[in-house]
C-alpha cells in the first residue's frame, strides 16, 4: 500500500504501460535468458537452436493451456499430464491393432473420459480441483497399466505423419507449428473473443456475479474439463510424434513445469487473471531456462536451487509489477 | 496343489524395462509350476515404501520374496525380518548389502565399464557426452563408478558434457539437441539407456553420426541394424533377471541352496562394428516388442519360459 | 452445535472405518498381530509427519508442495551427520535436524507473506529448491543413521510391570509418533498461536481485525511444517538408515490424507487427529492389497477411486450443509 | 480529577484523510469525543463513516490528520494497538472467526469470559453456549456476540458501527439501554445510524461527514434531525433534487404480482403489485426481509409459501438464470457481488449477452461494442480507467452493473438499493435512467436503505416491516417525515386513528 504511494510518478507510468501490457516484460525476461545462453556459449543461438526450443516449448505450452485455462476459473488440472499420456500410448498401441484414425479415436475418447470425471466432480460435486484432479490422474494411471498388459504383444508404432509433426523442421520454424499455429490462435482468440472464453474469467473472478448474470457454473465447469483433456490428448500425440517411443510415464513429467509456465505467464492461480498468451511466453522460458542450466557446467543440485530461484523471482517481480498483491 | 506363494516387491513402475522384469518373474513363476500365487506390490515409491511393502509381503505369509532394492543398504531390516521368519529372499538387478539375502544381479559397474570401454577405444582420442541417469539414484551411482574407471584407463578422453536425463526420454533428447546446437564437437555419446531419442536427434539434426552406447532396448537395438552409418553398441542389461531371481528362489524354497549367495550377471555387449556383433543384433530384433521393452527376454541357464510366455505376462493363478 | 457434532462426525467416521478395516485385516490374515502392527506404524510414519505439516499449513489457509523435498533435506542431512557424528553426537543430530526443518519451512512462510505470491506458487519453486539442496549435500544415497537412533523406532515398547503380551502390541514407532504430534501440537492447540492459525485460515480479514498478526501467524505455520517435514525426514532416515536425496511420494499422499482427514482446503477447519487416522487408513488399505495379493494396477486404480469417492461425499456433505 | 482533564476529550481525531486509490473516503474528518459522551456520527452513504471508525480502530492507516488520545497524540498502527488505547469497535460487517467457536473468539481477543456471558444475558440473548460455532449462529446473534464482546473489554470509547441495522425491534431496545448505561457509567460512544429515532433516544451529539468531510457538530435536541439532512446532503430536502412526479395508470394484468411470500426467517408474508411503466419503491429498515424477497424474485433462492406470477403466469426460479429467461434483472447493492473487478467495463456490461451456451461461441465483436457504447453513453459513465472496473469510481462503478441490463434490454429491473455509495449527482442520473426505462415500458421494483429517494424515484411504494407489508404509499403526496414514520411501522391509519 506504502509502497504505490511513494512510486514517482515515471515508475508509476512504466508500472502502468506494464500492466496494461504483461507479456512485454515476459518477452524481456525471455530476451535476456536467450543473451545470457548466448554469451556464455557463443554460437548457440542459431536456427537449429531456436527450432529445437520453439520445438520443445510447443507440447509443454499445450499442457500449460490446460492449465492456464482451468486456472482461469480458479482451478487447476493435476491430470493433464497423464491424459497426454493416456492419449499418447493409447495411440501407438492401437495403430497396429485398428489402424490410424482409430486409434486416434480412441486415444481422444479415453482422454475425454478422464475430463467428463474432472468435470462432474468439479461442477456438481465441488470438490477442490486440486484433488478432484490428481484423484483422476491415480485412476487413469491404473487403468492404463492394466491397459498395456493387454496390448503388450502387439507392439507400437507411431504414425509416419506425426512423426513428421514432431521431428521435422522447416529453417526456424518446426512442423509442429502447423498444429501449434492455429492451437495457441484459436486458443487466444477464444479467451477473449468467444462467450466461453469470457466465461471463464468471469466465473473465475466472481462465480456470484456471474451467476447473476445467469451463467450457470456447473455448464462451465463441465465443458472446460473436458476440454482441458482434449488439449491434453493433442499434446500427448504431438509429443509422441517428438520422442517417437510409447512409454507409460511419457508426458508425466510436464505436469509440474506445465504449472510454471503458466504461473510464469502471468495466470493468477485464484482466477480471473492472465491469459494464454503470457503461458506461450512462459514455456518458452522454462525451455531455455532448461537449456541455460543444462549447459551451465555445475552440479545438479545447484541447477534445479537455481531453477526454483529463477521462477519464484520472476513470479514475484511480475505479482510487483502488475500490482496483483 | 501345494504349491508356493511368492512376493515380489518393485519400486518404479510405468517403465518398460521394470514391466518386463515384472512380466518374466510371473512368465517363470508358471512355468515352473511349482508356485500356486504371486504377491506383487509393484508401485512408484522410495525405499521406506520399499520397506512397507516388504513387511506387507511377510504379513501375507508368502515363502519367498523376489525383490528389485531401491538401494543396497536401505532394506536391510526387512531383509532380515524375512529371512528371520523363514522366508527366502532374493533381491535382483541390484544387489543389497545384508548377508542372509541372495542375490541375482545384473552388474551396473560393469555395465557402465563395458558400454564406455567399448566407446572410448572405438574413439581413440577424442570427446565425449556423458548422458547419466537419474541424479541421486543408487543404480546412477554404480554406473558412474564404471564410466569413471573407464575413462581413467583411457587418459585420450574427455568428458565434454556431462548431464542426468532422469532416465527420461524427452529430457535426454531435449539435452542433447541443446548441446547439438551449441557446435561444440564430440566424437561420441554415452548413454545409460535413454539411447534410441539420442540417435533420432543425430539423426533430425544432420550431424555427423558419432558412436553411440546403450542399452539393449528394443528400440536401440533395432537402430543399430537399419539406421545407416550408425556406429554402436547395446550394452545388455537385462529385465529378465527378474526372472532369474525367479528361478533361483524356487530351486531354493525346492531345497537347492546354491553355495554363494551372489549370482552376478554379468552384461554383454552387442556392436554392430564387427560382424558377430552384427549377427548378435540381427538374432535379438524383435519388431513387435514394446521398444521401451530389452530385447534380451531371457537369461540362459536360468530362466525357462518362451518369448510368447514372458509376452503373455501372465503368473500363476491369472 | 451441528457443526461440532459434524467435525466430530467425520473423526469418528474415520475411526471406524479404520477399525473395520482392521477387521478385515485380521479375516483377510488370521495371523496378523503384533508384528503386523508394528510394520504398519513404521511405515505410517514418515506418511504421518509430513501429513501432519501438510495439515497446518492448510488450516492455515495455504498448501506447501515443498513438503517431500524438505523431507528429503532433512533426510540426507541427518544421515551425513550422523554419518560424520556416530551415536555420541545423535542428540546434537536431531536438534540439528529440526531446526534445520524449522528454518526451511519458515523461509517457506516468510517469502509467501514477503513476497505476497500465492502459496501454491512460492512452495512450488520452493520444491525445486529443497530438491536441489538435497542432492548438493548428498548426490546419490549415502550416510548413514546411528544405530542408538535407529533402535528409538525399532521393535515394542517395553514397559515396566505390563506383561509383553501387552507391549509387544505397541510398537516403540507408534509411541514416537504420538509423543511428536503430542508435544508439538497439544499446546499448540490450546495456545494463542494455535487460535491464530485457526483464525487466519477461516477468515484473515476478521483475524485480522482482532488483532491477529497475519503474516508472523502464517510463517509459524511454515515453520510448523518445515518442523514435521524434518521428523519425517529423520524417520526415513532412521528406517532405512540411509539418506536419500530424491523426494519420496509424500506430497501428493499428504495432501490426499489432509482431506480425507477433514482438513478444508481453504483453511479453518479441521484437526491433525483426521488426518493422521486418515493416513493409517490408507496404510492399512494398502497392506490389504498387498495381502488379498490384488493385481498392482488395479490397486492403483482402487486408491484413485476410493479417494475421489471420499471427497465427493465429503463435497456433498458440505454443500448440504450450505443449502441448510 | 482536575477540571482541565474532566474537559478534555478523551479522543480527539482532527483532519483525518483516506484515499483508495482514486476514491477519497475521507478528506478532512474531525470527531471529539467527551468522557461519557455518546456522539452519532452522520452521513449519507460513502460519506466516510466506516472508514473513519476503521482508522480509529487500526484497521487501515491513514493517509493525514492526526489522533489524540487523552490530549496524546497516537499511532493506531494496528487493531491491537488501538484495542490496548481503550478504542474498541464494533465493525458495519461481523468481525467473529466463523469457524471457530464462541470460547475461543474469546480467546482471541482475551475477552474475559464471565463479563461476556453476562452481557449476553443483559442484551437479551438467551442459551448461548460457549462451544457453538460462530458459523452457524444468525447474524442478529452475531451483533450481539460481537457488542458483548467489545463491552467486555471494558473499552473507553466503544464505536458501533450501524449496530442495530440487522436487529429485531426488541434487541434495539436493550442494545439503546445498555449503551445509555455505558455512558452513565462513564464510557465514551460513538453511535453510527440512519435511524433518526435512536439517535434521538440516546446521542448528546452528533458529528455529520459529508464527502469526507466534517461538516458540522450539532447537539441532539428537539428538531435538529432537519438540521442534520441538511448537512448531510448539503442542501434541504427541497425541490431541487427533486424529479417531477407523475402518476402512472396501473392497469391490465399486473408484470408482477407477489402473493403471501414467505421466505427465512424474516419475509413473513408479502403481496403486492407491480406494472409496467411504474417504478415501485420498497421502504423498509435494515433486515424486514426485503433481502429476501429480492433473492426470490432474482431466483437465488426459492420462496417457503406463497409465490408470484409473471403476467398472470404463476413463475418459479431455480437459478437466476430463469429469472432472466423470464425478463426479471437484479442489481444488487453490493457491487463487488455484482462486478467482475479485475476484468474490464466491456466485459462486465457485456457478460449476460454470453450467459447461455449456445452464445458460447464466437462473439461478434462490432454488434457488442456498439451495445456497449450506448450502454456507456446512455449511463455516462466515465471510462477513462475501463480496463479494470475496480480503478472506477464506486458510482461508475454501480452505473456499469445498471449498464450491463441496459444493454441486453430491460423489461423488468430489480434495483436493491442501487445508489449505495453514489454522489448526489450520480444518484439523480440513476433516477432519470430508472424513469426512463419506465416510460419505454419497463416495471422496476426498487429498494433503497436511503428514504427519501423514495420521493425522487418512485411513484409508488409498498412499506415492509418485520416482513409484512404494512401500508402503501403514494409518493406525489408522501414527505420525509410520513416515509420515515412509515419505515418504522407508524402507517397513516395509525397515525389517523391517533389523531383522533
Ligand atoms: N485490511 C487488512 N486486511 C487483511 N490483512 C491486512 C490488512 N491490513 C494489513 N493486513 C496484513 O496483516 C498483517 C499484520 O499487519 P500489520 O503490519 O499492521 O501488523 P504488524 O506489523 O504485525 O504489527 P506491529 O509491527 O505493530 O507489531 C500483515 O501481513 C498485513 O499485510
Ligand atoms: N477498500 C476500499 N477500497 C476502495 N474504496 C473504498 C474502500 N472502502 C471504502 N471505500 C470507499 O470510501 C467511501 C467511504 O466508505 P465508508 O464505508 O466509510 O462509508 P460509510 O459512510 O460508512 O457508508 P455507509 O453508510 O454505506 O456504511 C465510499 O465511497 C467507499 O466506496
Ligand atoms: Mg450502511
Ligand atoms: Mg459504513
Amino acid at each position: 500500500m506504502t509502497a504505490s504511494v511513494t512510486q514517482t510518478p515515471i515508475l508509476r507510468r512504466v508500472g502502468n504501460f506494464l500492466r496494461d501490457n504483461p507479456v512485454i516484460p515476459l518477452i524481456v525476461l525471455l530476451l535476456v535468458l536467450v543473451a545470457v545462453l548466448q554469451y556464455l556459449r557463443p554460437g548457440i543461438v542459431n536456427e537449429r537452436w531456436i527450432a529445437n526450443t520453439i520445438k520443445f516449448a510447443i507440447p509443454l505450452a499445450m499442457i500449460a493451456a490446460c492449465q492456464t485455462l482451468t486456472m482461469l476459473t480458479g482451478g487447476i488440472d493435476l491430470s493433464a499430464g497423464i491424459v497426454a499420456t493416456v492419449a499418447s500410448f493409447v495411440m501407438a498401441t492401437q495403430v497396429p491393432l485398428v489402424g490410424v484414425g482409430p486409434a486416434i479415436a480412441y486415444a481422444m475418447i479415453a482422454a475425454v473420459l478422464v475430463g467428463l470425471l474432472n468435470g462432474v466432480g468439479v461442477a456438481f460435486f465441488r470438490v477442490h480441483p486440486l484433488i478432484m484432479t490428481l484423484g483422476s490422474g491415480l485412476i487413469a494411471t491404473g487403468c492404463l497399466q492394466v491397459y498395456q498388459r493387454l496390448v503388450i504383444a502387439s507392439g507400437s508404432s507411431v504414425p509416419e505423419f506425426l512423426t513428421w509433426l514432431g521431428t521435422g523442421r522447416w529453417g526456424v520454424v518446426p512442423n509442429a507449428m502447423i498444429v501449434f499455429l492455429p492451437f495457441a490462435a484459436l486458443i487466444l482468440w477464444a479467451q477473449s473473443r468467444t462467450g466461453f472464453g469470457r466465461l471463464l474469467y468471469a466465473v473465475g473472478s466472481n462465480e456470484r456475479a456471474a451467476r447473476l448474470s445467469g451463467v450457470r457454473a456447473w455448464q462451465v465447469y463441465l465443458a472446460l474439463y473436458v476440454l482441458s483433456a482434449l488439449i491434453a490428448g493433442v499434446a500427448g500425440l504431438l509429443y509422441i510424434g517428438m520422442i517417437r517411443t510409447a512409454s507409460l510415464s511419457l508426458a508425466n513429467a510436464l505436469m509440474l513445469p506445465s504449472v510454471a509456465a503458466a504461473v510464469v505467464g502471468g495466470t493468477s492461480i485464484f482466477g480471473g487473471r492472465g491469459g494464454y498468451g503470457g503461458t506461450i511466453v512462459g514455456a518458452l522460458i522454462l525451455t531455455v531456462l532448461g537449456t541455460l542450466l543444462t549447459l551451465l557446467q555445475m552440479p545438479e543440485g545447484a541447477r534445479r536451487v537455481l531453477f526454483g530461484a529463477i521462477i519464484l523471482a520472476v513470479t514475484a517481480i511480475y505479482v510487483r509489477l502488475t500490482d496483483q498483491g | 496343489a501345494d504349491g508356493f506363494t511368492i512376493g515380489i516387491s518393485n519400486t518404479v513402475q510405468g517403465n518398460g524395462w521394470r514391466e518386463q522384469m515384472v512380466c518374466s518373474m510371473k512368465a517363470q513363476a508358471l512355468v515352473s509350476g511349482a508356485v500356486d500365487g504371486l504377491n506383487i506390490a509393484h508401485r512408484n515409491t522410495d525405499a521406506a515404501g520399499q520397506l512397507e511393502d516388504i513387511r506387507n509381503l511377510i504379513q501375507a505369509g508368502v515363502d519367498a520374496i523376489v525383490v528389485n532394492p531401491a538401494n543396497p543398504d536401505a532394506l536391510n531390516d526387512a531383509i532380515r525380518e524375512a529371512t528371520e521368519a523363514g522366508i527366502v529372499v532374493v533381491a535382483v538387478d541390484q544387489s543389497v548389502s545384508e548377508e542372509s539375502a541372495f542375490v541375482v544381479s545384473n552388474n551396473q559397474e560393469e555395465y557402465a565399464y563395458l558400454g564406455a570401454s567399448w566407446l572410448f577405444e572405438q574413439i581413440g582420442e577424442g570427446s565425449v557426452v556423458y548422458m547419466r541417469g537419474a541424479a541421486g539414484a543408487s543404480a546412477d551411482d554404480d554406473r558412474d563408478a564404471g564410466f569413471q574407471r573407464a575413462l581413467a584407463e583411457n587418459p585420450g578422453i574427455t568428458v565434454v558434457h556431462e548431464v542426468f536425463t532422469g532416465w527420461q526420454q524427452d529430457q535426454g533428447k531435449q539435452q542433447i539437441l541443446d548441446f547439438i546446437a551449441t557446435g561444440i564437437p564430440f566424437d561420441g555419446v554415452w548413454t545409460s539407456g535413454i539411447d534410441n531419442v539420442i540417435v533420432d536427434a543425430l539423426v533430425e539434426s544432420d550431424v555427423p553420426l558419432v558412436p553411440v552406447v546403450g542399452a539393449d532396448n528394443a528400440g536401440f537395438v533395432g537402430q543399430l541394424a537399419s539406421v545407416d552409418g550408425l556406429v554402436g553398441a547395446a550394452v545388455s542389461n537385462p529385465g529378465s533377471i527378474g526372472g532369474a531371481g525367479m528361478a533361483l528362489a524356487i530351486q531354493i524354497l525346492q531345497g537347492d541352496v546354491p553355495e554363494d549367495r551372489m549370482v552376478l550377471v554379468d552384461p554383454a555387449l552387442w556392436t554392430n562394428a564387427t560382424e558377430e556383433g552384427q549377427a548378435q543384433i540381427a538374432a535379438a530384433q524383435n519388431p513387435d516388442l514394446d521398444p521401451e521393452w530389452p530385447v534380451s527376454v531371457s537369461i540362459d541357464g536360468w530362466t525357462t519360459y518362451s518369448m510368447e510366455e514372458i509376452i503373455a505376462c501372465r503368473g500363476p493363478g491369472e | 452445535m451441528i457443526r461440532l457434532l459434524q467435525k466430530n462426525g467425520w473423526v469418528l467416521g474415520l475411526v471406524a472405518l479404520m477399525v473395520l478395516l482392521f477387521v478385515m485385516t485380521k479375516v483377510i490374515q488370521p495371523n496378523f498381530g503384533a508384528s503386523g502392527i508394528g510394520a504398519l506404524s513404521r511405515a505410517a510414519l514418515p506418511f504421518a509427519f509430513a501429513t501432519a505439516g501438510m495439515a497446518i499449513v492448510v488450516i492455515v489457509g495455504g498448501i506447501d508442495l515443498s513438503v517431500a523435498s524438505m523431507m528429503a533435506v532433512a533426510g540426507v542431512a541427518s544421515a551425513a551427520l550422523m554419518h560424520a557424528l556416530g551415536n555420541e553426537g545423535s542428540l546434537l543430530v536431531i536438534l540439528a535436524v529440526l531446526a534445520l526443518g524449522l528454518a526451511m519451512g519458515a523461509i517457506n512462510g516468510a517469502l509467501i507473506v514477503v513476497t505476497k505470491v500465492p502459496d501454491i506458487v512460492v512452495t512450488l519453486a520452493m520444491l525445486f529448491v529443497w530438491e536441489g539442496v538435497a542432492l548438493l549435500i548428498l548426490s546419490a544415497p549415502g550416510g548413514s543413521a546411528a544405530p542408538a537412533l535407529r533402535a528409538i523406532i525399532t521393535g515394542p515398547v517395553s514397559v515396566p510391570f505390563l506383561p509383553e503380551a501387552i507391549t509387544a502390541f505397541i510398537p516403540k514407532s507408534l509411541v514416537v509418533l504420538v509423543v511428536c504430534l503430542a508435544v508439538v501440537w497439544v499446546p499448540l492447540s490450546h495456545s494463542k498461536l494455535g487460535l491464530w492459525i485457526y483464525a487466519v485460515g477461516s477468515d484473515p480479514l476478521a483475524a485480522f481485525r482482532s488483532g491477529v498478526p497475519i503474516g508472523l501467524t502464517r510463517i509459524v505455520a511454515y515453520a510448523l511444517c518445515g518442523l514435521f517435514a524434518a521428523l519425517g525426514g529423520l524417520s526415513l532416515t532412521l528406517s532405512t538408515g540411509i539418506g536419500e536425496p530424491i523426494p519420496g511420494p509424500y506430497l501428493m499422499a499428504s495432501v490426499a490424507a489432509v482431506v480425507l482427514g477433514g482438513v478444508v482446503l481453504g483453511g479453518g477447519v479441521g484437526g491433525l487427529l483426521g488426518p493422521i487416522i486418515a493416513v493409517f487408513i490408507l496404510r492399512i488399505l494398502r497392506m490389504d492389497l498387498t495381502l488379498l495379493s490384488v493385481d498392482p494396477n488395479v490397486s492403483a486404480i482402487i486408491e484413485g477411486t476410493i479417494m475421489a469417492v471420499v471427497v465427493m461425499f465429503g463435497g456433498l456433505v458440505a454443500l448440504r450443509g450450505r443449502r441448510a | 480529577m482536575t477540571e482541565a482533564q474532566a474537559d478534555m476529550p478523551i479522543l480527539d481525531a482532527v483532519g483525518i484523510s483516506k484515499s483508495f486509490g482514486a476514491v477519497a473516503a475521507l478528506k478532512d474528518a474531525s470527531l471529539r469525543v467527551g468522557r461519557g459522551e455518546i456522539v452519532a456520527l452522520m452521513g449519507a452513504n460513502g460519506a466516510g463513516k466506516s472508514t473513519l471508525v476503521k482508522i480509529l480502530t487500526g484497521v487501515l492507516r491513514r493517509d493525514g490528520g492526526e489522533i489524540r488520545i487523552n490530549g496524546q497524540a497516537r499511532s493506531v498502527r494496528n487493531p491491537r494497538r488501538a484495542r490496548a488505547a481503550g478504542l474498541v469497535p464494533v465493525y458495519q460487517e461481523p468481525s467473529l472467526i466463523p469457524d471457530l467457536d464462541v470460547r475461543a473468539n474469546l480467546r482471541l481477543g482475551d475477552t474475559p469470559v464471565e463479563p461476556f456471558m453476562a452481557r449476553v444475558k443483559e442484551l437479551g440473548i438467551e442459551g448461548l453456549r460457549l462451544d457453538d460455532m460462530i458459523g452457524a449462529l444468525p447474524l442478529a446473534t452475531l451483533r450481539i456476540l460481537d457488542l458483548a464482546r467489545a463491552l467486555a473489554s471494558e473499552p473507553d470509547v466503544l464505536m458501533l458501527d450501524e449496530m442495530t441495522a440487522a436487529l429485531p425491534a426488541d434487541l434495539v431496545e436493550r442494545v439503546l439501554k445498555v449503551v445509555r448505561a455505558e455512558a452513565k457509567a462513564g464510557r465514551s460512544v460513538i453511535y453510527i445510524s440512519h435511524r433518526f429515532n435512536e439517535i434521538a433516544q440516546i446521542c448528546d451529539r452528533a458529528t455529520v461527514l459529508r464527502d469526507g468531510h466534517t461538516v458540522g457538530d450539532l447537539r441532539i435536541e428537539p428538531g435538529v434531525e432537519d438540521r442534520i439532512v441538511e448537512l448531510m446532503l448539503g442542501q434541504s430536502l427541497g425541490e431541487g433534487l427533486r424529479v417531477e412526479p407523475r402518476a402512472v395508470a396501473r392497469d391490465g394484468t399486473p408484470r408482477v404480482r407477489v402473493r403471501g411470500l414467505r421466505a427465512g426467517t424474516k419475509l413473513g408474508d408479502v403481496s403486492f403489485d407491480l406494472h409496467r411503466g411504474e417504478v415501485l419503491g420498497v421502504v423498509a429498515l435494515e433486515g424486514q426481509g426485503q433481502d429476501e424477497l429480492f433473492d426470490v424474485l432474482a431466483g437465488f433462492r426459492k420462496p417457503d409459501a406463497g409465490g408470484f406470477d409473471l403476467d398472470g403466469t404463476p413463475a418459479r426460479f431455480g437459478h437466476p438464470a430463469d429469472a432472466i429467461a423470464a425478463g426479471l434483472t437484479y442489481v444488487p447493492g453490493d457491487r463487488s457481488e455484482g462486478l467482475l473487478m479485475a476484468r474490464s467495463v466491456r466485459e462486465n456490461i457485456a457478460l449476460p449477452l454470453l450467459a447461455r451456451p449456445r452464445n458460447w461461441g464466437a462473439i461478434r465483436m462490432k454488434d457488442e461494442a456498439t451495445r456497449v457504447k450506448a450502454a456507456i453513453e446512455k449511463l455516462q459513465i466515465d471510462t477513462r480507467a475501463q480496463g479494470e472496473v475496480r480503478k472506477l469510481s464506486g458510482g461508475n462503478q454501480q452505473k456499469v452493473t445498471i449498464g450491463r441490463w441496459v444493454a441486453t434490454g430491460v423489461d423488468t429491473l430489480l434495483l436493491f438499493d442501487p445508489t449505495r455509495g453514489i454522489d448526489v449527482r450520480t444518484k439523480r442520473q440513476i433516477y432519470g435512467l430508472v424513469r426512463e426505462l419506465s416510460d419505454q415500458g419497463a416495471a422496476v421494483l426498487f429498494y433503497t436503505s436511503e428514504l427519501d429517494e423514495v420521493l425522487q424515484a418512485c411513484d409508488r411504494a409498498v412499506v415492509i416491516f418485520n416482513g409484512r407489508v404494512v401500508d402503501e404509499i403514494d409518493t406525489q403526496t408522501a414527505d420525509h417525515q410520513l416515509l420515515l414514520r412509515a419505515a418504522y411501522g407508524l402507517t397513516e391509519k395509525d397515525r389517523l386513528e391517533a389523531a383522533s
